[in-house]
């Protein structure tokens, strides 16, 4: 399915909307296009915002965000975010906010259609204080107290993958941050790929399965879909664009010209790959294969 | 070490943080790794006095032995050649919480005396001056794992009489409950061991921070100066032993040779 | 590590053991050595008790049982296990029991050093009536009512691997069962790998690792040491055996002189294979390769 | 089904059970299988008329396609050229409690009226007469599976008025609680929907068994003598439809060859 077509179909104004993918995987492909389409209104939800809600905030498609960590990863701060936030730029930004570990949970806790996990973090922190989602509960066996977060349940979880096949079942390999659990979480599925391949080829490995099929709504084929985060095994994180954007985001005005070249004047991902050009060669991974084992009995 | 340190004069202060924070690391520990300084350490004590030291990264790379410096907490060089890949889930329910990880490493835009660390927002939550980046799995280190080390640079803005959130706890100190409180609500892990600044190393004595040794040339005023309350001192407060030339040459040529943290 | 020493030193007395593996990767060769060390008073935790306990609990290991499905898989009863518990023999055998998912919620649970796990199970069983470890817990969010089950810990966390490393970093793939879970949850792990092998095979597939070496207190080189059960892509499941211990077992004198003939007189596991001969040569696995995946950047 | 059925007089209980227990299942759906009758009936639904159907065991293998007879739930062949192998954490939390499983089979030593199964002792708990397996996964599948088909050999002794141990809970009854209590005390699940035995096909009606068909040649008189209590009969009572030729010949010649099941 195009991605234009399953951004129509599953991203609804107003959604809560989950990208995610930790460092690893993150799909710009689909950000992009849930700004080109103008979409409204959605809460944002993922442990590091990135430049990937960054740039959906500053295009003034959310109302919320909940996260746990809203940096640039290696480059500095999120300006636009914090534009958002501080002075309620392009519009005001609500922020619902956990750890790390109290997003995994909330996430695990969704895809176990459990309403809450209990863990042990926020004692001692000032984030229960500023966010009473964050509670506590006795234990039936010891009675110590133990924190809890609820269930995160998103509309859509929108998730890159290295290769799926046409019924959706997904691999991957390298970091798998929370995608399992926020896939399962979702009530629709988006599932990016790298590469599509036959079915065969998923069930000659099924241990590297991260996604069965018959829970995804939509397989978009989207080579470079991540640029510039990165895919193990295909392309390197494009960290000169990291430090770049910090002075793309620095202004209001450079960034809004920034989305206007590469994501309203663009048509589609394709597009986009074919005006960075050199740029991605040159990210192209080298080879350091895995060996092989055996299925058999 | 076995070896001489060899001392030398010529080092800058990140060089001396980090080859103290390194020193602080014993071979086979498992360690939770941050990205800049932190990673600098660890892979600095890695080839050199803790070569079974274990490198765990949040964004899941177990055993991680990357061929380059990390330029974000998920690099893919932590992936390449690495013991394991866990999920998040696992890295904080398992490892983390599960009482795994021996050493957490945290920095802090604000460090109270308790050794609590701010990295959410300077002024008001609601109407803030500076929105920081948040807690990450800063918060959840804190508080699990066995012993926290912190490095920052000393100010009175960075460590002033009170921060303004605790995102995560430290030894907890009055403005949250009695010092010490970490054990009755529940904290599996000791906190904040050691704070190693530009300036000098601190140690925790009844929950609180206190001068253990001062940097080479730095004085007791200029401490003073630049930390928001009047410090402890440790009896017989020694010089921080300086860099190695074994240690700033790992440093400088292969470790960050870019000079992108130093 | 030679099994025997590993057993020594790692399983004492009145122990609480886990050796896990659902079907896959029962570690037979580490019941063996036990039974052999006649060791006693052991808690015996596992889903399914299978032969592996069956023997233990014959042999008079145990003094109770934790489990979930108490049957001879496809193939009938455990009868030693009915006689310990309908008649005492050889000795009484206190029973704990859950259901599966109780029992991977307990050792999740476990593994995550939490005191209890909330799940959806148990409501309307008579299960919580005869066990009180099975309690409910109030949602802090919606309030409805959850099943829990408590953490549990063992002493000793047995697990059969396809390859480790010296270190005891360790591989599986086919089925994961809750052996990764079991061994974070418990004090000691002993890993018993089908091969041994170099830690650059490890590190050249770290998604394939389920146990990191730090967490392994020893490693124990022990081809076939799963037989009768299977190790995928090593060696089939033995199913008439399975199906051959129905009789065996229905017997205690008949059970007390297979003991004798397969454990008692038998030195170590590589005896027992010598012995088992072209049995064991006829389950080895026909070959069917995954392909390789690029993990360079 | 497509095709004309082609009924045939010559095939065994077992195999009319299979069949009918295959006719329940629609393509596409998502089946936690069962070993033996449960299992053929995926396997034989899924090469006729939903070759789309997605077995799932609860040993961890989703979207298996075994070569041979699997002889456990955890047989080495539901794993070669799978879908996915799971964790048995993801299957019960994720898949079954995450309400990913349309249909669950469950069989039982004792079933009532209620359809609540016991697979756990015949006798007094504490002191059995016969100690049976006990719940393995039936007792979550009985409460989170969208909806649940009970297959079990009809007999007084099987389908007692009052059995000795719920194991897992059907529709509850009157011993229990009211009889559809089951969303208000939260289980997600519809619970029971069909009991196939080899006498007879049964609905649920406000949460009690109901005769639906009877199998070719089996009387009312019979079911009521196999029964421990006085069943209701649904209007218009059918004859099940035996198998058709295309079942049998997949049954026998290349499901269950050995009549390991049949």
């Amino acid at each position: 399915m195009p991605m234009a077509e399953a951004v129509r179909r599953f991203v609804d104004d107003g959604a809560v909307v989950v990208i995610e993918g930790f460092t690893h995987l993150i799909s710009f492909a689909a950000a992009h296009e849930i700004i080109r389409q103008r979409k409204r209104d959605l809460t944002l939800c993922r442990l590091t915002p990135d430049l990937v809600y960054e740039q959906m905030i500053a295009a003034g498609c959310a109302r919320k965000l909940v996260f746990s960590w809203a940096g640039n990863p290696g480059a500095g701060p999120l300006y636009a975010l914090r534009r958002a936030v501080e002075q309620g730029l392009p519009q005001p930004l609500e922020l619902e906010e956990y750890s790390h570990f109290g997003m995994v949970a909330r996430l695990q806790a969704g895809a176990a259609r459990l309403p809450f996990l209990p863990l042990r973090t926020f004692t001692g922190s000032d984030l229960p204080k500023v966010n009473e989602r964050i509670r506590e509960i006795e234990c039936p066996y010891t009675g110590e107290r133990l924190a809890t977060v609820p269930a995160l349940n998103p509309d859509v979880a929108i998730i890159h993958v290295q290769r799926a096949d046409a019924f959706g079942n997904s691999q991957v390999w390298g970091l798998l941050g929370v995608q399992k659990e926020a896939a399962f979480a979702a009530s629709k599925v988006i599932v990016v790929a790298e590469e599509i391949v036959d079915e065969s080829a998923i069930r000659a490995d099924p241990n590297r399965t991260l996604l069965p099929g018959f829970i995804v709504s939509a397989v978009v084929h989207e080579p470079w879909g991540c640029h510039p985060s990165f895919a193990q095994g295909y392309y390197d994180r494009d960290n000169d664009f990291y430090v770049a954007w910090r002075e793309i985001s620095q202004e209001a005005a450079k960034l809004d010209a920034w989305l206007d070249e590469w994501v309203y004047s663009v048509a589609d991902r394709a597009e986009y790959v074919r005006r960075m050009g050199e740029r991605l060669t040159r990210l192209r991974a080298r080879e350091q294969f895995s060996a092989p084992v055996n299925y058999g009995y | 070490m076995a070896t001489d340190p060899g001392y030398t004069c010529d080092f800058t202060p990140s060089e001396l943080m980090v080859s103290a924070a390194a020193r602080e690391l014993r071979d086979g520990e498992v360690v939770f790794v941050g990205i800049g300084l932190p990673n600098l350490a660890c892979n600095l004590a890695r080839r050199l006095h803790a070569p079974n030291l274990v490198l765990i990264y949040e964004s899941g790379a177990v055993g991680a032995v990357p061929e380059r410096i990390p330029v974000s907490i998920g690099d893919p060089a932590l992936v390449t050649n690495s013991i394991a890949v866990a999920s998040m889930s696992e890295i904080f329910y398992n490892y983390l919480q599960g009482g795994k990880i021996d050493v957490g490493f945290l920095q802090g835009a604000q460090i109270d005396r308790w050794g609590n660390l701010n990295t959410t927002v300077i002024g008001d939550y609601a109407h803030p001056k500076v929105r920081l980046p948040g807690s990450g799995g800063a918060c959840e280190i804190a508080i699990n794992a066995r012993r926290v080390l912190c490095i920052a640079a000393q100010s009175r803005k960075s460590f002033p009489a009170k921060i303004d959130f605790v995102t995560s706890p430290g030894h907890l100190g009055a403005q949250i409950g009695d010092i010490g409180d970490r054990e009755r609500l529940g904290m599996r892990g000791a906190g904040p061991q050691r704070v190693i600044t530009d300036l000098a190393l601190y140690d925790f004595d009844a929950g609180e921070m206190r001068v253990t040794s001062l940097h080479p040339g730095v004085t007791l005023d200029r401490v003073r100066e630049t930390l928001g309350w009047e410090p402890k001192f440790a009896p017989g407060i020694a010089t921080t032993p300086p860099p190695s030339e074994a240690e700033l040459h790992l440093l400088r040529h292969d470790l960050d040779p870019k000079r992108l943290y130093l």
